[in-house]
This record gives structure tokens, sequence and C-alpha cells, in this order.
């Protein structure tokens, strides 16, 4: 059974993600004790499958890197994973939370050393790469991964694989006894940062992914040009293989779409004229992008990072919202529509085609266990309604990183004098 | 403290170390040659069993310093956390038999590399104490809130309510700053459809009940003194008192000016007084007072009314802003509404190049075409001032037409946000040249009574007493925004935090969002700082650099290179440590070229002793020795992480983490050298422009101190390639055994050191 | 299954000798076999189709088919309509839904059925028979009536633009709806990999501008010929028209040799329920299905 | 005064304005936010003689641009396929309001003179309004014997009759044509009373739009 000691001084921050990192370690740095949940087995959110941030083309485990340690340094933070909230009860100050913990089935004397993976044979998508490949079923999620300790897929519990895991462990890490287990974590404040998930881009129909193996999301694009990923940096098309060199990029899928999101995601024009330096690191000679664009939202100081790539003579621009894409005999996707400056119609063909798809908070249709004032995108607005459970990161807008951080600090601030004053009232 | 010391060496033999390593030559030479007076081996050290082990010897064997020789220092953390004692992690895992092919040829060569480690680490342990922490800092926990705007009312307000005080300074005669002067404000909440009360009375009025924060009005910076927990603020009143207040943090949220429409004549500013900014369609609509906003030329109500947006700003030609200030394409359309809501006769037209309205501001802007507002792609060429009503030439880019026309009887101008961030203290000699003939020319203008440019001399804001400057240095275009993605408070003085459009063109949301997270790494920073804590990014460590005075020469390096200013000077020209300003770095031990500088825990002695711990083979071997001084934020990781991708590299390495190449002495090098290491390598983080070094400065100057180190090598005759110096990303696993590879293979064909065996 | 009653509507083309005719007689068998009855809204008129709006404006188009459902609820009180013909459903529904909306439009609505000595009291449902088939039955329910499956026959199912779109059959995709090659496995037959299934034929604009449909139809046969198809199907009878009667006109034009039947859902069910090419209408193909018809009892 | 100038007098030189009221869905036109989609969707965007897209026109109407959008030959491009609605992010009911635009332009008679769709959309109207159902025969005689302009054209109607002809004749072989309609055929009995509802709905359209019973 797992013990978590938690009092009502306590903050409970909800996601493991950079927003729910940088709230649990803001908070545990001023001296408060925090719990912070993962659904995953492992920390780090959507930014750690990044290759890349904007505009600095720095790589976003570097700022990870330095979030675990801080982390590793702080005995203020309990950190639970594969841990999901199921109830919240109680009021400010006095919040009791139910968690599921899923099984992870190793326990904390795993060295991550690889023995079990060695010896599973079964393979499982990864979701890591967004299931851009496949990966055993007895896993670290990633290089970065925190904990540092392996998982077995809840696939192969009861195979004769996860016996082998067993066996193949020297440390008595793996335990196949371990069941789903429910606790109770008493908490002052909830800090509730569960973040984004990309827009399922097989609802924008005329796009067809889903149908062409060679149109692909902006997400899964970060994976194929991370030498962590899949293909080991490079932009290789998933239907043959092939270099991709002629990229086109679609921006609002799904984003400004009252079929869709009918909010602007803020992040995938920028997303996007990023990866169009993915296309010529990889091809430095014959490297083309395309951006197809209703408004460039290049917002504040980015804007030069938006006027570099635009004097950049292997990347178009070109105002139109894609009507359709086509396959032509060659796999090539085929990207149709009408250059609106002016009335220009095209029908290009690329090698690949990515949608920078829109952002969609995490709690949008699931239901958050406590009544949260949500606006009609789902995105968690601040409202007294709430009580003490703060939104923080991409549960309360559609930002970038750079935001969601603030927003996450903002939201240890509240937090915080919540359990202040519950420390003070107890004096 | 004189405690006795007691080294002990705990050498783990799982994940394969006991298989792949002579664990018990590893043993002996921890005992002979690392002279430690505890030597173990564990089966599996890290399990609960291994640990309570350590922990029995701290205990009961007075253990103080442990040297552990098992997995990477970034591994199994949480297990060998001893928070009371010195540790080494000696990397085997990660560092020895990961990287090395488990073959017969190889065995000698992992086996030595091993043994190497455990002497470093051993040597390492010996030069190292725990830190104490210094708590003899200060510890005031009021926060000075400089501005008091939307920002800085926001951040006093949520300051006091975490329960800390609060001196609030303001400029002008009243609370509220540019929301003041809003006749409302774009909505932050659902439904996003129309132009929303600015709040500001309220929150001036709660400001002014709260015995937690002190208000001075009318009140300047006049000096700023000490450090965070202990600094003490001079307020100068116009009416000529001064102030002085004990403060622990600071939060600057000293706002923006719009830029100044003066410059955009070819818009018709200043030409007719029917072309506004947005300020000046603010006072119109304050003016109105919900009724009719009048055109100034004659009074008459606005009938048509155009938006000219991105005007001075988005600017490729360097006259004028070359950024987007990110909120004025929602403050056109809430203006927009003012006109609409009042009377939807009124002909409303935004021409702009890139609607820009992020999240929910998408409904915003479909509120605006609801009502009526017409939005038109286009780029402004010049707005032609008439009697009563301009006409606005653009190219409309949808239809394609050059020559489009607007008549409009009221034009506004969407200029853009000019940070209020004070003196720029990094001004290169050219820009101080240039804004001196700007000042120059605008005096002579004035004098000769053109239309007098608009010059304002830059004034410092918080008059910082430190050695580097008054004010709090500069990112871009005078906005003092962190440079980090993923940490966007970090300022380069510590306890210092500005927040809202001064630190990045920002909208009324956003600048509540930022004041708040300000207020938080304020509160902390002042937290920390009675703690004798560290801030980010080594946040909680207590080491602290301890200067041998009488060794010092006065050279001064340590305070001109310490990236955070942290270092003034005494009155005896010694440096003056700050210690609550100090980030850790290690860069002033760098620089310090007679080695006066050092840490418990990080010294130019706990390397030193580990370079020269090495043991170097002859020079007939062929076994060369290569050092590496691997940054321990990103080089380090990505060795790490090439280990645990198996990728291979040479077993001549031998890897040293470094907090920052900025704190690499010189010394380390030429000891280095003299020692017969046949080459050494530097990996630390990007510089320059997208600077990645989590101390700002700190690889930036380590680069250029070892470019110095060229002269050595000719002094010593060695080539200049026994020196190497790389820049590494995190994410360089495959690149950067590749690069050692080629690197060792470079020195093999090169021949050994000649300085062997002195 | 008890038998199923709906109001139906056949509209202008699936009346005798009209150019939908054989639509209507496989319809009518299909329905004999899955025991539907379609009573006729007496006296019905046409929807006014989309090609309309020049003349008609808006409220007399609406009316024409409040008329109908007026109509059909003093008739067929508590019946859904049925529709064939994918433009009559369009049309029907569309002003359905337009009447609802705006009380303005319904007030006037009524004022105008007054002169007919009609009135709306309650607003039927609008169905299309593909609607009818996929949502009241079911694929399992239809395929339960295979006697004679069309097995080794190919078809692009060529579902067209008025039954997919904006309305389209519930739960389906715009860009590739799935329920006509559902049907026409149901079926027994294969429905090929086919990209031009929701192209325009040009619908009315074959009249006008036959120079531009044409070009579409071209491509629809075109791609239905690449998938390998023998036959198209569609659940349209102005696509049907224009697929089939024009293929003369294109091929003199482009130098193609199309000649590809084009048939209606109902047919291939009526065949696939063991039916006889009569029943079917196939007999009413301009291009005749000789597979189809060979394989019919 | 003609209905034209009548309407130019009225809207002054607020063209969204006058579409807005006068044409059918037309208060969506100003939501356009001139992504192209509809332009890109169209079926005839590849076709020569397609003028202005939608979402340009609906910038030209915002533009004011009256006489070039009602005298374009656009908007009578439309195939009713729908692809316009189904994938504009602002849900402007995109093929309404082109056809809207049309009706609009005919009503004022600024509608291109020689334009066949707008002969074939009234020729529809008037066949199936006149008995209460189409009538396939008369309807495609009247389509093929008037010229572009909508006159009757004798020499041209056999001259098209003729290229028809197979066409019809495989219909009639399939007994989809019946040359008995030209007596006559299917029609409604009840045309007094559509007629009769007709006219009154003509009535109150004209009303509440403010144009003259024409």
């Amino acid at each position: 059974m797992t013990d978590v000691v938690a009092t009502n001084e306590t903050i409970l921050v909800v996601g493991g993600g950079i927003s729910g990192m940088t709230a649990a370690l803001e908070a545990a740095e001023t001296g408060k004790q925090v719990v912070l949940l993962e659904k995953n087995p492992a920390l780090g959110g959507r930014t750690a499958q990044l290759y890349r941030y904007f505009p600095k083309m720095c790589h976003p485990i570097c700022g990870l890197e330095i979030n675990l340690r801080r982390l590793k340094a702080n005995p203020r933070v309990l950190v639970l994973t594969q841990a999901e909230v199921t109830g919240i009860s109680g009021s400010a100050g006095d919040y009791t939370a139910t968690v599921k913990l899923a099984p992870r089935y190793v326990n904390e004397n795993c060295t991550a050393c690889g023995a079990c993976a060695e010896a599973v044979k079964t393979e499982v998508d990864n979701p890591f790469n967004y299931n851009l490949g496949k990966m055993k079923a007895a896993y670290i999620p990633s290089a970065m991964a925190y904990p540092q300790r392996y998982v077995l897929h809840p696939s192969i519990i009861g195979t004769p694989d996860a016996e082998a895991a067993k066996a193949a462990c020297k440390y008595g890490a793996i335990d196949l006894e371990q069941k789903e287990e429910s606790v109770e974590i008493k908490a002052g404040a909830v800090v509730w940062a569960t973040g984004w998930q990309p827009y399922d881009a097989a609802k924008i129909q005329p796009y067809g992914y889903g149908r062409y193996k060679n149109v692909i999301t902006s997400v899964e694009f970060e994976r194929l040009a991370d030498p962590h990923g899949p293909t080991g940096g490079k932009i290789l098309r998933p239907s043959d293989g092939k270099e991709a060199k002629n990229v086109a990029f679609i921006q609002c899928a799904g984003s400004r779409d009252e079929n869709h999101l009918r909010h602007c995601s803020r992040f995938c024009c920028m997303a996007s004229l990023k990866q169009t330096h993915y296309v010529r690191e990889n091809s430095p000679e014959d490297g083309k992008s395309t951006i197809y664009y209703i408004d460039i939202r290049a917002i504040d100081r980015f804007e030069d990072f938006y006027q570099k790539v635009r004097d950049d003579a292997s990347v178009s621009f070109i105002k139109s919202k894609v009507a359709r894409i086509s396959e032509d005999d060659n796999g090539n996707p085929v990207c149709w529509g009408v250059n609106t400056e002016g009335y220009k119609r095209y029908s290009n063909a690329h090698d690949l085609v990515v949608l920078a798809v829109g952002m969609e908070p995490s709690v949008k249709g699931v239901a958050i266990p406590a009544s949260i004032v949500a606006d009609s995108s789902g995105f968690i607005e601040a409202d007294p309604a709430n009580g003490a459970i703060f939104g923080a990161g991409c549960a309360t807008n559609a930002l970038d990183v750079n935001r969601a951080v603030q927003s996450a600090t903002a939201a240890a601030l509240r937090a915080i004098q919540v359990v202040n004053k519950v420390a003070r009232a107890e004096v | 403290m004189a405690e006795e010391k007691k080294f002990a060496a705990y050498i783990c033999k799982g994940c394969g170390l006991g298989d792949r390593l002579d664990v018990d030559a590893l043993a002996g030479v921890a005992q002979k040659e690392g002279k430690m007076q505890v030597v173990r081996q564990h089966d599996f050290l890290c399990n609960a069993d291994g640990v309570a082990m350590i922990k029995n010897d701290i205990a009961n064997e007075g253990v103080t310093h442990i040297m552990i020789a098992a997995c990477s220092r970034r591994a199994k953390t949480e297990a060998f956390f001893f928070p009371n004692n010195a540790v080494a992690r000696t990397n085997l895992r990660e560092g020895v038999i990961w990287i090395r092919p488990d073959t017969e040829e190889a065995r000698e060569t992992t086996q030595d590399m091993a043994e190497d480690y455990v002497r470093m680490g051993c040597a390492e342990v010996k030069a190292m104490t725990a830190p104490a922490g210094n708590a003899n800092t200060g510890s005031n926990r009021t926060l000075l809130v400089v501005g008091g705007g939307l920002t800085g009312m926001t951040a006093a307000l949520e300051a006091s309510k975490t329960g800390y005080p609060v001196v609030l300074v303001e400029k002008s005669g009243q609370l509220g700053g540019w929301a003041a002067k809003l006749w409302k404000r774009i909505p932050a909440h659902e439904p996003f459809k129309a132009p929303a009360d600015t709040g500001i009375a309220d929150m001036a009025a709660q400001i002014a009940a709260d015995p937690n924060i002190k208000v001075y009005l009318n009140s300047t910076i006049a000096k700023t003194d000490g450090a965070p927990g202990r600094f003490v603020v001079q307020i100068a009143t116009e009416s000529g008192a001064v102030s002085t207040e004990d403060i622990g943090s600071i939060i600057q949220a000293t706002g923006f000016d719009l830029y100044d429409a003066n410059r955009l004549p070819h818009l018709g500013y200043g030409k007719s007084p029917n072309v506004v900014d947005q300020a000046g369609l603010e006072a119109l609509a304050k003016a109105a007072n919900g009724g009719p906003i009048l055109r100034p030329s004659d009074g008459k109500p606005v009938t048509s009314v155009a938006f000219v947006q991105c005007a001075g700003q988005r600017d490729t030609s360097g006259e004028h802003l070359p950024y987007c200030s990110g909120y004025c394409c929602n403050a056109s359309i809430k203006q927009a509404m003012y006109f609409k809501d009042s009377n939807p006769a009124i002909d409303t037209t935004v021409i702009y190049t890139d609607l820009r309205t992020p999240g929910n501001g998408e409904d915003f802007y479909r509120s605006a075409q609801e009502k009526g507002v017409i939005f038109t792609k286009g780029k402004v060429g010049s707005v032609a001032p008439g009697g009563n009503n301009c006409v606005v030439n653009f190219h409309d880019l949808i239809l394609d037409d050059q020559n489009a026309q607007i008549e409009a009887d009221l034009v506004v101008l969407a200029t853009g946000q000019v940070p209020n961030s004070g003196i720029n203290i990094d001004m290169s000699a050219e820009e101080k040249a240039e804004e001196a003939a700007a000042e120059a020319a605008a005096a002579e203008a004035t004098a000769s009574g053109a239309q007098p440019l608009q010059f304002s001399k830059k004034v410092s804001v918080l008059n910082l007493t430190y050695r580097q400057g008054a004010d709090i240095p500069q990112f871009k275009w005078g906005f003092t925004d962190s440079h980090f993605i993923c940490f966007p408070y970090e300022t380069r003085r510590t306890g210092i935090y500005t927040a809202g459009p001064v630190r990045r063109p920002m909208d009324m949301v956003q600048a509540r969002e930022d004041a708040t997270g300000a207020a938080l790494k304020a509160i902390q920073a002042l937290e920390n700082a009675q703690l004798g804590r560290a801030a980010h990014p080594r946040s909680g460590d207590l080491s602290f650099p301890k200067v041998r005075l009488e060794g010092c020469t006065q050279c001064k390096r340590c305070t001109v290179e310490c990236p955070f200013g942290a270092i003034d000077e005494d009155e005896r020209r010694f440096p003056l440590f700050n210690e609550s300003r100090c980030r850790r770095c290690g860069t002033c031990m760098g620089a310090c070229p007679v080695r006066v500088i050092s840490f418990e825990n990080y010294s130019v002695d706990t390397v030193g002793s580990q370079i020269k711990a090495v043991d170097i083979p002859d020079e007939f071997s062929e076994k060369p020795r290569i050092l590496i001084l691997a940054c321990e934020n990103d080089a380090y990781p990505a060795l790490d992480m090439a280990a645990m991708k198996r990728n291979e590299y040479s077993a001549f390495v031998r890897v040293i983490p470094v907090r920052c190449l900025g704190s690499v002495n010189t010394i380390w090098i030429t000891d280095a050298l003299n020692a017969g290491y046949d080459g050494v390598m530097l990996m630390g983080c990007k510089h320059g422009e997208d600077y990645q070094c989590h101390f700002v400065k700190g690889s930036e100057l380590g680069r250029y101190r070892l470019s110095k180190v060229g002269d050595t090598l000719k002094n010593m005759n060695l080539e200049t390639e026994r020196v190497k110096d790389l820049e590494v990303a995190i994410t360089d696993i495959d690149n950067l055994p590749r690069i050692i590879n080629e690197y060792a293979q470079q020195i093999v064909d090169m021949g050994m050191s000649p300085f062997k065996g002195f | 299954m008890a038998k199923r009653q709906y109001a139906f509507y056949p509209g202008c083309s699936s009346q005798k000798g009209a150019s939908a005719s054989n639509y209507l007689t496989s319809v009518e068998s299909m329905c004999k076999t899955l025991d539907i009855q379609l009573t006729e809204i007496p006296d019905w008129n046409c929807c006014g189709a989309s090609i309309s709006y020049a003349e008609a404006g808006e409220l007399p188009r609406h009316v024409m088919n409040a008329r109908n459902f007026a109509l059909s609820e003093a008739n067929l009180p508590g019946q859904d309509i049925v529709a064939t013909c994918a433009a009559c459903w369009l049309g029907a529904k569309e002003s359905k839904e337009r009447i609802e909306h705006s009380s303005q439009l319904m007030a006037d609505t009524q004022e105008a059925l007054k002169e007919a000595g009609l009135s709306i009291k309650v607003m039927p449902e609008i169905r299309h028979m593909a609607e009818v088939l996929v949502e009241d039955f079911g694929f399992e329910e239809l395929g339960r009536h295979v006697k004679n499956p069309l097995q080794g026959l190919k078809f692009a199912g060529y579902v067209g633009c008025q039954t997919n779109r904006p309305f389209g059959i519930a739960g389906e995709n715009f860009e590739n709806p799935m329920y006509l090659d559902k049907i026409i496995e149901t079926m027994g037959g294969e429905a090929v990999p086919y990209d031009q299934k929701v192209t325009c034929c040009g619908g009315a604009l074959a009249f006008s501008e036959p120079d531009k449909a044409q070009a579409q139809i071209k491509d629809i046969i075109e791609a239905a010929y690449d998938g390998g198809a023998e036959m198209i199907v569609t659940p349209c009878p102005l696509c049907q028209a224009n697929v089939e009667i024009y293929q003369g006109h294109i091929n003199k034009k482009y130098g193609t040799k199309f000649n590809i039947p084009v048939l209606y859902y109902s047919q291939l069910m009526t065949i696939a329920y063991g039916g006889s090419a009569k029943e079917a209408g196939l007999d009413g193909q301009v291009i005749r299905a000789p597979k189809l018809e060979a394989l019919a009892k | 005064m003609s209905a034209n100038q009548e309407m130019a007098v009225r809207y002054k030189n607020n063209f969204l304005k006058e579409v807005e009221q006068q044409v059918e869905m037309g208060e969506w036109v100003k939501m356009c936010m001139q992504c192209g989609v509809c332009s890109g969707s169209c079926p005839t965007n590849f076709h020569p003689g397609w003028e202005h897209p939608p979402q340009e026109i609906f910038m030209m109407i915002r533009a004011g641009k009256r006489e070039e959008v009602l005298s374009s030959p656009s908007m009578w491009m439309c195939t009713s396929c729908y692809n316009c609605i189904v994938r504009c992010p602002r849900k402007l009911p995109i093929t309404h309001i082109m056809h809207g635009l049309a009706e609009y332009a005919y009503e004022l008679g600024l509608a291109p003179k020689v334009q066949p769709t707008k002969n074939l959309s009234k020729l529809f109207w008037e066949n199936a309004t006149k008995t209460g159902r189409i009538n396939e025969l008369t309807f495609s005689l009247g389509m093929y014997f008037k010229d572009a302009e909508g006159k009757i054209n004798i020499g041209q109607g056999i001259k098209k009759g003729l290229e028809m002809q197979k066409v019809a004749l495989g219909l009639l072989k399939a007994k989809r044509l019946n040359l008995f309609e030209i007596f006559g055929g299917h029609k409604c009995k009840d045309q007094k009373g559509i007629h009769a509802m007709l006219a009154k709905a003509y009535a109150l359209e004209s009303k509440r739009k403010g144009r003259h019973v024409g």
C-alpha cells in the first residue's frame, strides 16, 4: 500500500508536465509540502516530447534536466506516477482527493539496467513517439524518464513475457502482484495542471489524416526530427521511409474553426515556423517548406523569428486555409486551395504534410472530479467558485511554454496563499 | 567546525559492474591510493539493504565523507540522499561499463578507466566538505513593488494576501497606470464578447484598505543597496522627502509607454487632430462617457473610423519597433466596439496584415464581426489628413488593390508598447554614441523650432549600487524578459523580478498572471535568502564562494565577470561577495587567476585533485589520457543518455562534471597538460545570441578564458589541438560519442604528450 | 419484424416515365422484401430543388416544401416523410430547418399555406431512403435478406453531394462516407477504393454549363475505372443521370471509351434480395448492366 | 426608377448592409475571415469563368464593390454541392449566400445577360410551379430552345436537340423519357391552391424585404 503523508497544509499538484512540475517546485522551493501526481509513468509531459523550442531552438529536455535536478534535491515534493484523481471532496483549505494508482509492476529496486526489456519479446506502440514505432513491453518511457524505472505494459501481465521479465531481473524489482490501488490525499489547495492534448486530426476530414500516411501532425513531426525519436532524427515519411524534403505545414488544423476548436491555439504558427528549421537542418541543400496560413500569429517578440523565416528562400508562405488534401500516384499528399491574396488557385504536391493541430485542454470531456468553471473551449477559468482549486498552464488557456510556466508559477502562489492561511489559523 | 573526518568508499557490484570489473581491485585502489578508511562492496548498493549499510556507517562508524562508486550522479538520487554528508559519486555504470564493449580486448582499458574514476572519486571527496549554509544573511520579509499600474497593484495585493508586507512605489500621483486611462478593457472571462470594466478603481480601493501595503505616490527609487533579504532602498518623493525602507526582495513593474506616434507623420499623426493613437482614443471614449465619441477637429460625433494596426510596429526597415506588441489587435477590436456598441451605423474598419487574437480572443474577433466591424487585410501606406476627415491609403491584399482607400472621420493608430526599463547597462560603445547623437539631434531640432523629435534620456529605475550597473540587464529591445523558455522569471539580478509589459509586450490578462508569478518568485527569494539557500537554477544549494582575501590581488575579474552582479567592491577595493545574490555557478572561481575563491563542495581543489589522481601511463603505453570537463546541465546528461543507449566511446577519456564552463579555471588545463594528459575537451552550452548556458554568461566567459589557453600551449610547445572546446547540447547523444572517438583518434595520430612522467 | 410505414415523397424524377422511374421500380421491390410500406403523400408537389433559387426566392421555396409537410401530416399523421431523391430530401429538410428556426418564417409560411387551405400543426421528420436503411434497419438486418449475393462484382460507391452534405447520414464522414460501400458489401459485392466518392457531378449545371459538368463527370468515371469498378452505384437520381447519360458526349470530347453502368443502391439490393432484372428496373438503364442482369434470377 | 436604382439610393454606399437585408443569409457575409477554404473547395474552382470565389466576393461586398459583385457570373457557377458549407470554419451558409446573391442580382436586373444557369433556374421554377410538378420533357425542351439570353431560338434548339438526340433516344428506350408529357403529364390536383399560396408567399417576401411586388 502506498503511504502518502499529507495534511491540509499540503499542496496537491495534478499533472507532471512542465506546468505541474513548475508549480510543485516553485511551491516546494518556497518551503511548502507538495504532492505531485502524474498520470503517465514518467514526468515531463508534452514538452519532453518536443525536439526544440521556439524561438531559441534550444532543447526542452535541457530545462527538464534542470527541473528534475531541482526535484531530486528537494525532499518536500512527493511524486506519484501512474496516478489519477478520481474524486475531490471538501473545500478550500481542507480537501481530500481520492487518487487511483495504476500498477507499474516494477518497484523502487529497479536500477534501470534494462535486463527485463531484453528478456521481453512483446512489442507495443510507443506513446512517447505518438505511436510512430514500437517499443518493448518492458520499457523506460524515455531516456529522460523520472522516476528512472522501467514499466511493464499491462498487456503482458499474465503472459510468459511477464515471467521472463521477472526472471531476468536480478534485483527483485519486478512485482507482478501489484494491483491498482486507491489512496486518499489531504490537501489545502489543488493546482490543476493537466495540460493539453493535440486535437484529433482525423476529425478534420478534408485533410485525410488516417487515410493518407504522409499526412501527419505537428506533434508527430517533433518526434521525427528528434534524435531520440523513432527515426533517429531523420525526417522520413511514414509511407515509404523516403526523406521528406518538400514539407507543407497547414495552420489552424482544428483551431479557429467552429466545426472543431473555436479558439486559436496560439502556439501552432510559431511551432510550424520552428519546424521549417528542422526541414532545413535535415536537407540543407534542397529542403523546402510551405506554410499555409490564415494569419501568422507570431505574437509579441516572436515577430523577429517569423521575419527570419520569412526571409528564408526555402520557405514559402501561402495565405490560405487548405481546402482539402488528396494523394497522387506517388503517395505524395496534394494540397488544394486558393491563395486568397489576389485569388491564385493551387494544387501542390508535397512529400509530407504536417497539420499544425490545435490545443485542446485535457480537461475537455473529462470530468474534473470537482465543480470547476470552464470557458466554452473547456479551459479552466479563474473564478472564485473554484475554491482553492487553481488551474495552471494549458489547462487554463492555449499557451506556449513560457506562458504556461508563468501561469503555473502564479497558480503556485495562489495555492500558497491558501495553505498559509490554514497555517496561520492553526498557529 | 573541527569535526573529525572519516572517509568511506562504497563500491556497487550491481547492474553488471561486478561482472565487468574487478571490484576487488577497485576496492584496493580506494583503500591504498584513495586512502579511504572504510571500503565496502555491495551487490546492490542502491537497495534498502545497501543504503542501510551506508546509513549505519554514518550513524555508528562516524563516516562523514562518502564516495559512492556505482551509477551516474543523476541516477538513484533518492537512495543516495545524504544531505548532511560530503558525497562524491563515481560513475562506473554510465561512465564506464555502458560505454565500453564487453569484450576481452576491452577489459583492461575498461578496468583502467574504472580504477581512475575510483581514484578521482576518492580525491574529490577528500577535498570536499558538506556545505553548512550561511545563516547570517538578511531576513527582511518586505516586498518592494516599483510601479503602481495593474501589474504592480496585482503583485502588491497578491503578496499581501500571502502574508507579506509590501511597499508600493508609484511615480505618478495615482495608482492605475495605463489601465486607469482606459475606458474599458478587453474581456478576461467567458463570453469574450464585449469590453469590460477595468476593475482598476476597485483594486486601488483594496490597496488603500490594506494595512499590509504601504503606498508611496509621486515617488521614485533613489537608491537600492544590499541583497535579497537585506535591501535598503531610498525612496524619493516629489516633495523632496527621502524615506528609507528595509526590503527583502523587489518586483519591478514599471510598465510601458506607447510608441511615439509623432514618429509616424506618414500616418497623419500630428497633422490632423483626427488621427489619434490608442491612448488618444481611450481619452476620447472616456470623455464621451458612453455617449457618442466626438471628432477632435470639430466636436461632431464620429460617423466613420478606421483602425490602422501595427502602426510603427513589426517594422523591418529598422526605423520603428521590430516587434509586435501582441495586445493591439484585441485592443483595436475593443475600441471598434466602443463605436459599434453606441451606434451600429458608424462605419468601423480595422486594417490589418495578420490579425492576432490568440486563445479566446478569437471569440472577441467574431463578436466584433457580428457587431459589424469590418476587417480588411491590407498594408497601410499613408493617411492623408483632410479638414474633418482623413483618407487611409492602403494596399488591399485580398482584392490585390494597390490603391484602396477608406475615408474616415477618425483614424486610430495602433502603436505598440515601449518598455520603461531604465538604463541599458550592457550598452555597447556604439549604441552609446548613437544615443548621444539622437540626443543632440533632438536638442538641435527643438532649438531651431522645428517639429520636436521625441528624445527622453533613459533614467535609472532602481538605482542599484551594484558594481555592474544601476538597473536590471535587458534582453531585447529594452524588455527585461528572461532569456529562458522554461524559466521565465530568471533575471540576472537575484531577488529582483520584473513583471508586466516592462518584461515583454503583453495584455492585462497576462500582466496579472505575470505579476502573481513574480510575487511568488520574490517571496521565494527572500525566504531562501534568510536560509542561505541559492536561487534558481541551483535552488537550495547551501554552498557559497569563500574567498581567501589575503591572497587576492584585486584584479577585479570576479566582480566584472559574475553573471549575476553578486560581487561588489569594498572600500579597500577587495571583492565583496553578497551571498544572497549569488547563484553558485562558480564563474568567479573560474575567473580568479590566483585561485582564492572556492566552494565547500566545489573548488579548484576538488577538480584539481581529481585531475591529479588519474594514473598517467607512460609515453610508450599507447594509452593516451584525455580530460573532459563537461557541463553538468547538458553535456554530462548527454553522455549519460548516450550510455543508456550503449553508445560506445573511447576508454582514454576521463570525465569530470563541472557546474558551468564558466567555473573552469585555466589552472586545471595547465595542470592536466603538465601532468601529461594528451588532450583536454571542454564541453559547454551554446553561447551567443541564443545562448543556452543556465548561468547566462558562464559558457561565454569560460570560452573567452579558454581562447587564451593557446598561449599556454605555445609556451609548452604543444599543439593547439590538444585543447578542444566543444559546444554541446543535451540531445547530442549520438554525436558526442562520435566526436569523442574522433578526437581520441586525432590524439593518437598526433602522438603522446611529451610531458608524461614529470 | 413489423411492417414499417412511411409517408413517401417520390419527387418529380421518380414518376412513371420520368428520368428516375427505374429508381422507383427498384425501391418498390426492395421495400417489399424489407416489409416497408410507402404511402405516397397525396397531391405532393415539387421541392423546388436547389437550382430554382433565382426565380423562387426564399419564402416561395419553403412554402412549396411546407405544403408537402402539411399534406403529409394531414393524411399520414405521425409518419416520417421518406424521399428517395437526394435533392428532394435536401430541399425539404432545409426548409424544415429554416422554418423551425425562425418564428417569422413560420408565420409567413402559415399565412401562405392558408391560401391553399393548409397549415402546419406538426412538423414531420424528413428522411432519405438511405438513412432509413442505415438507421432503422442497420446493415445486419439488411444483410439477412440477401438471397443472391453479388459475389465477384465490383462497384464504385458514388455518394455524390446531396445525401452527404450538408446534413449527411448520421455518424458519417463528409469526405469519406462509408454507408454506400457498406451497403455494397452487405449485398455481397465488392466496394472498390474510390477517391471521387463525393465529387460533385455538376448537378443542374449539367444542363446550363455542360462543359464544366462533364469535366467533373469524367473525373468521377475515370476514378471508378482506376479503382477497378465494373459499375457505379449512387443514391441520387441527378447523379445517376448525369454520370450515365453523358458518357457518349464525354467520349467524343475527351476520346475516352467510357461505358460503365450507373445504378441505384436499390437496384443492387433488389437483385441481391432475389428479385428479377425487371423488378430491379435494370431495363431502365441507358447503359445496360449485363453482369448484374446475368446474376439476376 | 428601376429596382436597382432604388436600392442603390436606399442603401447609399453601404453595400454590405444592402446584402445583409436583401440577400438570403446575407447577414453572414461580415463573419468571413478570409481563410479561402470555400474558394478552394468549390468544384468549379478549376474551370475557366469562375471569376470571383466566394471569399473574394465577400471581401468585395465589404469593400462596396456593388456593380462588380452583382453583375458577376460567379454566383451562377454554384452546383449546390455544399462543400463550402461543411468546411467553412465560421459556419457561413455559403451555398445559400451565393444563391441569394444570384437571386438578388437577377431581381435587380444586374445579372449577366448571357447566363445559362440563370435561365435554367427560372425555367425550372416556372415549370415546377405551373402544375406543381416538373415536366421533364417540357423543361428540357425549354432549356434547349432558349438561347444564352433566355430568348426562344428555334434554330439553336434544333441544333442542341440534335446534340442531345442520342441522350434522348437512350432515355426513351429505357422508358425514362415520355414524349406524351408534352400533353401535360404529371401534375398536382390543387394547382389553384398552389398558385394562390405562392402568390401570397411572393407578396410577403417582397414586403419583408421592402421590394416592389414584381
